[in-house]
């Protein structure tokens, strides 16, 4: 197919692919899939930080987790809107995400139990959600990598000060340091599956790679968050929980252990700690708010009316 | 640093008192603001909430911080609002009522809204430069506020007869808890008199004429001024503020002296 | 006192395990129970309920004074139920779970008082005579919790199609937070082995048969065997526990040492 | 009316009135208002002592609290039965009460704000319930004045721990006897309310003390409460919050200021601190509990049915 194949060109020549262009119909749905996703996360992901907003430990502390859930929620509508240039609705968004049809990462479905998670989910999970999405900038789709620009700069941001709740945190009481062990012993695992299984076990990855919606494989990814964290792992004083992490001289990088991958798969499949309570509480903020959203858009209209009945009478 | 300047002849006791009160509203709304942090019905409405309740933190981090300087017993705003039990919290009532439905909570909002607004505007011309410094931003941010839950509350009031009857409720609910705004006692008399703060009672006819515009407009009735309650302002609270204090309290109550 | 008993030979720290477990299981679930006071359905709710929670709370006591006697650090019932935080409670998540409408309140009941009943059952021949003496008694309570909620999930179940659903609902969404009953640690089989307590695997089938029995009489069907839920008994809890301790423990926190 | 002249000489004789006895429509009606209004007042009573269980200070001050809580529910019981005995189903009083036209003791619309509160509930508010209610176990009702006598045995139990609380908090820190002092300063004027007003306002004390249903005034009462108080308040250390408190030799008793009977009708007419939850957590209660009720009425309608079918079948 030659429109195919100039489609094809045209990435591999590095261009941007805009929303009103002609693109195949698979890179469309991938990237709905995969952008939509990516929004049903920043916005399920409000709510593990949220569950700790009410108990943040210092007004500093509480106006920082705010402005950075805040950020997510901004997040989520970037990519929403960068969903919609593809010619799908946000309401059929949430409709898959509250069905159960759109997955969202599966790293909120576990619990924020202690204040060191925040921190942790700041270093851990958005350090691996920027190794994710930083060659997401470089994305085939403008409107998708223009979005991801954004969302890069800010990201790294609030894994900054992930990092400084628990820098203060290991220099404070030993109560304090070992809730950040026992945060690192939780959070470690769940984060290297962020990256998802190894490539041979993605179907997705290859076609993905070509079209530009995907930029490195899974391992590759894992490797290099396992190699940037590790040391700071160490000048946070704490044990990374893998027996097998060694530092292999000869790639220049670490050898590490296996997650998980049952827990991976039932997390996915609906067993995570907060799968139901997550998905549950999305639903309920949706139906809950029908009347409000109902309200605003009768009014919307009740306005518009008025205006035609108005440039009428005016005529 | 403060005792040398020229607001020092007014009375410590009353500033601290106005101070905490003020400082109170704002760390008891912005706790309930943040309650609804990924809950609420549309997410512009997330981030809306999410940027109140981190206005009104960064109020509470101005006022409280002042109070602890004038009550120069060298505690921090974090001693302030982590550290003091209920029956010393000076806020309204109307700040801890519970959310409700979001109707409910947006009400809340803007009838508090109206009467900070009018509050912070007159402040800017405070005696006490501090003061009106903080007025000054936060004024800003407030004036943001009222035009958000004033829009809001019009067009939910003037929307589905299912969103009309959801405000009306809110209103009649919520209005037996605004008359505390304005009434003053020895020490808001003594500030006022001072030049340092507008006396309460001086706010309402402002605070009538922007709420009764609203409700025309939103199409809801406004309600009659039967009995008010009262009892925030001198640490009288619900029995809410406890829960509230629990959760906001938790971590410096149980780990006492740790850094964050 | 303890230390002179033939018990001495077990290895404390999975005694200690054991003993935080079983307390905290009482008092996490005492708690949940009396969150209903004054909101139940009928006013012998009320009283049944304020009577569990009471024996709840009662066998807490007695298990965590016994942990604090066991523990050795001079720490009592009070200092453990009040002074931990989330990650040191032993409890399991079924007991931590919200209370949901009064069926779901019912159901977690009757899964944990059947697991409860077979537990003090077998406890009551311990070779620990501290351990054994405190099943005694509370296995007197727990038999007449257990003959409670048996009844009456049996009585919603084959009652209206309403009522039959919600305690179908109520069975599905628990279902998952029962397997962590069953699932022993080298701590429990160091203590089986001693003739202590039974191992958790070995009150897998009474349970069966119990709850079997009773979702027949209900006409409830028994959920398949899916995925279970785990991490409270070594201290991984969900996002709820961190709620109750912050009700739980507040005036102990917010004032430390004083004595009530 | 001769029948009735023959009803008003038994109670004078002191003979007690049973169920089943001819009495007079008013000697009814006054009777079930009374004891329906303090069965009402035992179950919302448990809202505000409720409010504290979760956050008793100790365990053994939680199973105190628990045993008293449940112990009002069982007054609640005993005093339904009562009514019940004269002919209004205990369905019908809840309706009353729910639709607000049914009165409970005001005190329970205030709200309970320390731990002390619990304290002063016990020493004052159970302090003047019982002042109240021992007269009434002469009451020429039978089984009202029955249900007293169980009630005033264990309220005075209740009102022994309530004064233990605030005995145990005024030999604790500074902060704890503030506490206590200031739960007084606001339990104390609607403590004195709970008498109710001056009996020149009162219209139906002079029936009821005619037909022993009330056997002394309000006023006495008061005055009885106020002499039995002010000396617990020295002994904890405590200054009652009345400008006119002084002791009066020649009368043998205390003077003391009047309560603010503006704010006392304000609470009766729904505006007190807690009027309005108090009522909607009742309410709640009542409604959320519905399909409850109903699936235990159907299932012992479907028991009588199987029973009925399996005698059928056995004959």
């Amino acid at each position: 197919d030659p429109v195919e194949r100039a489609f094809q060109e045209r990435v591999d020549a590095g261009q941007k692919i805009e929303p009103k262009e002609w693109m195949p119909e698979g890179y469309r749905k991938t990237l709905v899939r995969q952008i939509s996703q990516h929004a049903h996360s920043e916005i399920v992901g409000q709510l593990p930080e949220g569950n700790w907003i009410t108990r943040a430990p210092t007004l500093e502390r509480k106006a920082i987790l705010l402005a950075k859930v805040q950020d997510e929620a901004g997040h989520g509508l970037y990519l929403y809107c960068a969903a919609e240039t593809l010619g799908v609705s946000r309401d059929e968004l949430y409709e898959q995400l509250h069905s159960g049809k759109a997955k969202y990462s599966s790293i909120f479905n576990y619990p924020t139990l202690t204040w060191a998670d925040i921190g942790a989910i700041g270093w851990l999970v958005d350090g691996a959600a920027i190794m994710n999405q930083v060659p997401l900038q470089r994305c085939s789709y403008g409107p998708y990598s223009r979005a991801m620009i954004r969302i890069c700069k800010e990201e790294s941001f609030h894994q900054r000060q992930g990092y400084d709740i628990l820098m203060k945190m290991v220099k404070g009481t030993p109560a304090q340091k070992a809730m950040v062990q026992d945060a690192l012993n939780r959070w470690w695992w769940p984060s290297l599956m962020m990256f998802g299984p190894s490539d041979d076990a993605s179907v997705h990855s290859a076609q993905s790679m070509a079209w530009k919606i995907k930029q490195n494989s899974n391992d590759e990814l894992r490797q290099k968050f396992v190699d940037q964290t590790v040391p700071q792992a160490k000048y946070l004083g704490l044990t990374v929980p893998d027996p097998d992490l060694t530092w292999n001289e000869e790639k220049g990088g670490y050898d590490f252990g296996q997650p998980d991958w049952e827990e991976f798969f039932n997390v996915i499949a609906g067993n995570g700690p907060c799968n139901a309570e997550r998905l549950e509480a999305r639903r309920k903020a949706w139906n809950d708010g029908a009347w409000f959203r109902d309200g605003l858009t009768a009014h919307a209209e009740k306005m518009a009316e008025r205006r035609a009945a108005a440039k009428i009478a005016a005529e | 640093m403060a005792t040398a300047t020229p607001e020092a002849t007014v009375d410590k006791a009353a500033l601290l008192e106005f101070l905490l009160r003020t400082g109170d509203n704002a760390l008891v709304l912005g706790h309930r603001v943040s309650e609804w942090c990924g809950h609420s019905p549309v997410l512009e409405e997330d981030i809306a909430l999410a940027n109140t309740a981190l206005d009104l933190i960064g109020q509470t981090q101005l006022w409280l911080g002042l109070a602890g300087e004038v009550g120069g017993r060298g505690r921090t705003a974090d001693d302030l609002a982590y550290l003091r039990d209920g029956y010393e919290f000076r806020n309204l009532l109307l700040v801890e009522r519970p959310n409700g439905d979001f109707g409910k909570t947006l009400m809340r909002q803007f009838l508090f809204d109206a009467w900070h607004y009018l509050l912070l505007k007159a402040l800017k011309g405070s005696t006490d430069r501090r003061i009106a410094e903080i007025a000054e931003k936060a004024f800003k941010e407030v004036a943001y506020h009222l035009e958000r839950s004033r829009d809001l509350i019009i067009r939910l009031g003037d929307g589905t007869a299912e969103s009309h009857r959801r405000m009306q409720e809110a209103l009649a609910d919520l209005w037996p808890y605004t008359g505390e705004m304005f009434v003053g006692d020895a020490s808001d008399a003594a500030l006022a008199e001072a030049g340092v703060v507008p006396s309460p009672e001086s706010l309402k006819a402002g605070w009538d004429e922007i709420v009764a515009d609203a409700l025309a407009e939103a199409t809801l009735k406004r309600p009659a001024d039967g009995y008010m309650h009262k009892g925030g302002r001198r640490g009288v609270h619900t029995e809410h503020l406890g829960y509230i204090l629990s959760e906001l309290q938790f971590l410096q109550r149980a780990y006492p002296g740790a850094t964050w």
